[in-house]
């Protein structure tokens, strides 16, 4: 079975994968390697000697886990937008919070690090700025809307 | 005291250290939820359980008629505002005071007197501690510069009035570089703040935040419980905290003169609750008074670690005029080396705040270890509230135990579902100079630990979660 | 030192501090289950987990055929014992000493020149260490009786050489006494042992028993680690025990005599490792030595909290021959006060032995708590081992603080599906005598805290349960 | 609705009670009181009031409760033959143990107090003494059985 993985930081991960007796076989650039998981006083363990065992804090996955078009559990409330979405044109959220000010709108031209909106977020300000030249496609927020990780606020068409 | 009911207007690790503090002394803990957090972790350990209405800080934690409101309504005898929101507002303490509620804090006229940063340093100056020294108003000319500079000695700072964040201000280590900069930063106040006038001040080299707790009845009894270092420090916020002071060290005669010179500041405003008074020192071991804060702060647990004073029962004791743990200043003494790490939902290189979603949460600490925190799995840690979410805590026979039962306790330290600064302060841990007890405030801008963090192994993880999850058949 | 693979031959509560320590102090902690514990708790705290097959304790952790397969298969450097099991078991410790592995305790003369009995009285009596007095060997006579009683002090105790539980024992106030009983006593232990011969010894009203903690290195150096009060017992086992002796109080001269004393005892059999030298004390404060136990004791942690030394960690150091935390004796002082309450699957009144299955278990703590447990929702205790299923154990600025903080944690500890005596040790800390720290070894059988034990509100508890379950829509 | 309830001690409760929004109200010797229950950080709370909580350790009850004829849960595993047998000429172990000795065999007569068997339990030897003068009815075990609480061991028919 194979295993698709998007990190907070955008990263995407495949991996190949058996369910074995007690453990997971996994297969990565040719190489085998087993996962061994066990139970203990109500929490999960894992090892890969089944000597050596260590404490694993939760069975959730913060990041987006898609097993062959399941998706597994999404913490971090990305809107599936998200994830395709991660060109230098999209702008999207990195952290919940609320939008400040919007500089511009639909059909302006934008240079590439020029700012185009302010987000609040943890009582600090941050300048979202472009990431590539081009002019405004879309505008998903307003002035004072509160946004969660992840929200793709504005489209930037590149320009060729 | 026993019986009495108490209010306590915060959230997070602060109000559950004070509910415990309440229950313990025989007291009710009253805690509140608001309408953006309507299950905070810290009602676990409040008996009763109030509603203050809102969806925003103005709106609950700082909004005094609201809280005035709440007191009428549960009958409340006290109220303790932990650290932040109103634990420093005079208005606050003054309309408890009318009302003849209990404030577990000092008396409004030491808030007052302290808050204000020009009062608190005139206050301090005629009690005869030492202050930054520089000039007393603005400074129109490079000779007047020059003359201050031979006066109080070099190096010196000049600064603009408006200034702040490093912009603005220049150090000069002598007169030709008095006369080079003088203009230079003149015009750079002009186009930063629109305001060219400047001051100038002794500049201190390598300096150290180094604070003093101190402890007061009202009664008229002011204790010192000795010092804390906190120059590891981040955006002008202190991320670990040390005590006793690595770099005061064996230096007793220091130790007893910084700790004294914090004792006659809080006499000075006739202090009687928990209070610190903070110092900056210099290479030369010189201290000057920078200001004090009214109120438990947060890094009051490696004090009580180190000398067995529980801070926070002796606080509320104070407040209801009940004699402290102790009769006399020789009665607390230094026992051992503590330190703390501030673990904060941040990114660990960029050291921003990265607020989410807690997916796991476990802990497998050595003996000696002390977590004041509010975190548990699913917990959601908002844009609303700073970032700090715990405070990791070792207490050892010496420094070096300290920091052995630390390290091994920030391994077994496992926050999954957010970034923190757990990688951060793993790479300081590790690194020598902090290891000896070598640093000053520029030690984050001038070692750069940050650089330093390990990116992690994702895919490992990965597979883990994997392996997890399919063994256990099912989705979480 | 760091890497070395210790194995942990023990369980529950005592193989996680010993774990927790080793991984600490950077050693591979290796725990082992059994076949009738196949999920220990204390795994959670060891790195590795091996299996010693086997569901006794004869063919588990008594089984040294074993245990020496399992160190050669797993390639084992050093083994701790914990307390009980091996822990004092000379063949053990000689047949490891043999393999050149390192046994985590005393040298195996030491164990087996303080185990035996007759053995370890004479060296203390050697060592010019005070035990009690009486008759060296069987008293044939009333004569005989009446002189040693002239020559020891009145009330002296005649009892049956071959006795044991208060059988066969009597104690005479005077000359009179004796002549009235030695013939009574000498019948009572024919029948009782079918062995009449007598021994005299002195008699000694409502003792104390306080025992003084050693720590010691390889190098010769022995150090105390003050004293331990453990007067309050039930069937000669103690439930609380509290550091320092509120018995011994203020009268630094007598702890300084007990502690130095416990020190020649230990270097009379050239003590190298962590142990304790028990004594029994009178209402005149003169002390008498019982025994040295040559192991780690359950109650350590009272220790470690008011002296800050870390017991195990050093125990640890000592046994691998690194150096202590500290190099002289002045470097130990006694700082607050703790207290320790064990916590035990019995009936709080008949104080029986209740094993079963913990269905609920939850701690809300003060500050300054300290839990060493092993227990988690759903644990089963088995008859198979001690009910001991955790200590309680509370640090505070005095006694009263510490008093106050146990009392309110004791409230905090729930344990739900067995019969704990939690409900037994909040009488006894509401107890007046025990408040005021004057109580002997008699405390239970004379002030029988037990008869006061309330009984649980069966209903509401009852009812509670009913609307937890409906409301959360299960069957739990 | 009913509710029935058997303690440790065997002592039993029953009670009426109605699920009402957010709390469940009970009716005992005619007065009438609610429960409340609140989750927080994923624990069960209870409260008379709604303003004091106390933390809920568990939804398990460790004694038997019954609710018309539907068994909760039975944590101690008492045998319901312990439950309807806890007259004087029943021994019944009170707590998990090994059967060591058995002094009589069946017809024997015994007195009240005699002793009629040896239970080694958490390394202790307890002598359960039968609780009335009679003759041994059954013998439900032999020696060096291990049992379980609220094992019905050995039952007497009482003397008229």
């Amino acid at each position: 079975m194979r295993y698709y993985f998007v990190n907070q930081d955008m990263k995407e991960f495949s991996i190949d994968a058996e369910i074995i007796p007690g453990a997971m076989e996994f297969t990565h650039e040719g190489k085998k390697s087993q996962i061994w998981i066990r139970k203990l006083a109500g929490k999960n363990y894992y090892s890969f000697d089944q000597i050596s065992w260590k404490k694993l804090p939760s069975l959730g996955v913060n990041e987006v886990l898609v097993s062959h078009s399941e998706v597994y559990k999404v913490y971090r409330g990305f809107k599936p937008s998200g994830l395709n979405k991660g060109g230098a044109g999209a702008l999207i959220t990195q952290m919940p919070g609320k939008l400040v000010k919007i500089f511009k709108k639909i059909g302006d031209t934008v240079v590439k690090g020029e700012t185009v909106l302010i987000l609040e977020a943890m009582k600090m300000e941050n300048e979202i700025k472009s990431g590539a030249d081009g002019t405004i496609k879309s505008i998903n927020v307003k002035e004072g809307q509160a946004l969660e990780a992840g929200f793709l606020m504005v489209e930037i068409e590149e320009a060729k | 005291m026993k019986g009495k009911r108490v209010l306590i207007i915060n959230r997070g690790e602060i109000a559950i250290r004070v509910a415990k503090a309440l229950n313990e002394l025989g007291l009710v803990s009253v805690g509140v939820w608001t309408d953006n957090e309507t299950e905070p972790p810290h009602l676990e350990f409040c008996q009763e359980w109030v509603r203050l209405e809102g969806s925003n800080n103005k709106d609950t934690y700082l909004n005094i008629p609201r809280i005035m409101k709440l007191i009428d309504d549960y009958k409340i005898d006290g109220v303790h505002p932990g650290y932040g929101f109103l634990s420093e507002n005079r208005e606050f303490s003054e309309a408890l005071a009318k009302k003849g509620i209990t404030f577990i804090g000092p008396n409004p006229e030491a808030v007052y007197k302290m808050g204000a940063k020009d009062i608190s340093k005139q206050i301090a100056k005629e009690a005869g501690v030492p202050v930054v020294p520089g000039s007393t108003g603005e400074v129109e000319t490079i000779e007047e510069a020059i003359r201050i500079g031979n006066e109080i000695g070099y190096p010196i700072l000049l600064k603009a009035v408006a200034g702040g964040g490093g912009k603005g201000m220049r150090p000069c280590a002598n007169e030709a570089e008095v006369k080079a900069n003088f203009a230079a930063v003149q015009r750079e106040a002009l186009s930063s703040f629109g305001y060219a006038a400047l001051l100038v001040e002794k500049y201190i080299l390598n300096p150290h935040h180094i604070e003093v707790q101190i402890l007061a009845d009202k009664k008229g009894n002011v204790y010192h419980i000795f010092e804390r270092e906190c120059s590891v420090q981040r955006r002008h916020q202190k991320i670990i905290e040390e005590a006793p002071s690595p770099f005061i060290g064996t230096d007793e005669a220091v130790r007893k003169e910084i700790c004294e010179t914090a004792v006659k500041c809080a006499k000075a405003v006739n202090y009687d609750s928990a209070g610190t008074v903070e110092f900056i020192m210099g290479e030369d071991k010189k201290f000057y008074f920078l200001e004090m804060n009214t109120r438990i702060q947060v890094e009051h647990p490696i004090t009580e670690e180190i000398t067995g004073v529980d801070l926070v029962a002796n606080m509320i004791k104070a407040a209801f005029n009940q004699p402290l743990d102790f009769k006399s200043q020789d009665e607390i003494q230094i026992h051992g080396h503590a330190i703390e790490l501030r673990i904060c939902a941040e990114d660990p290189i960029t050291m921003l705040p990265a607020p989410g979603k807690i997916a796991g949460f476990e802990t497998t600490f050595p003996q000696g270890i002390r977590f004041d925190h509010c975190i548990y799995p699913k917990f959601t840690i908002t844009p609303d509230f700073d970032p700090m979410i715990g405070k990791l805590i070792a207490k050892g026979f010496n420094r070096e135990v300290a920091l052995r039962k630390v390290q091994n306790a920030l391994d077994g330290l496992v926050i999954e579902g957010i970034k923190t600064n757990i990688a951060l302060h793993r790479v300081i841990l590790n690194e020598e100079n902090f290891r000896k007890g070598k640093y000053s405030t520029n030690y984050i801008g001038t070692v750069k630990p940050q650089e330093k963090v390990a990116p992690k192994e994702d895919l490992q993880a990965f597979m883990v979660k994997i392996a997890a999850i399919e063994q256990n058949g099912a989705k979480a």
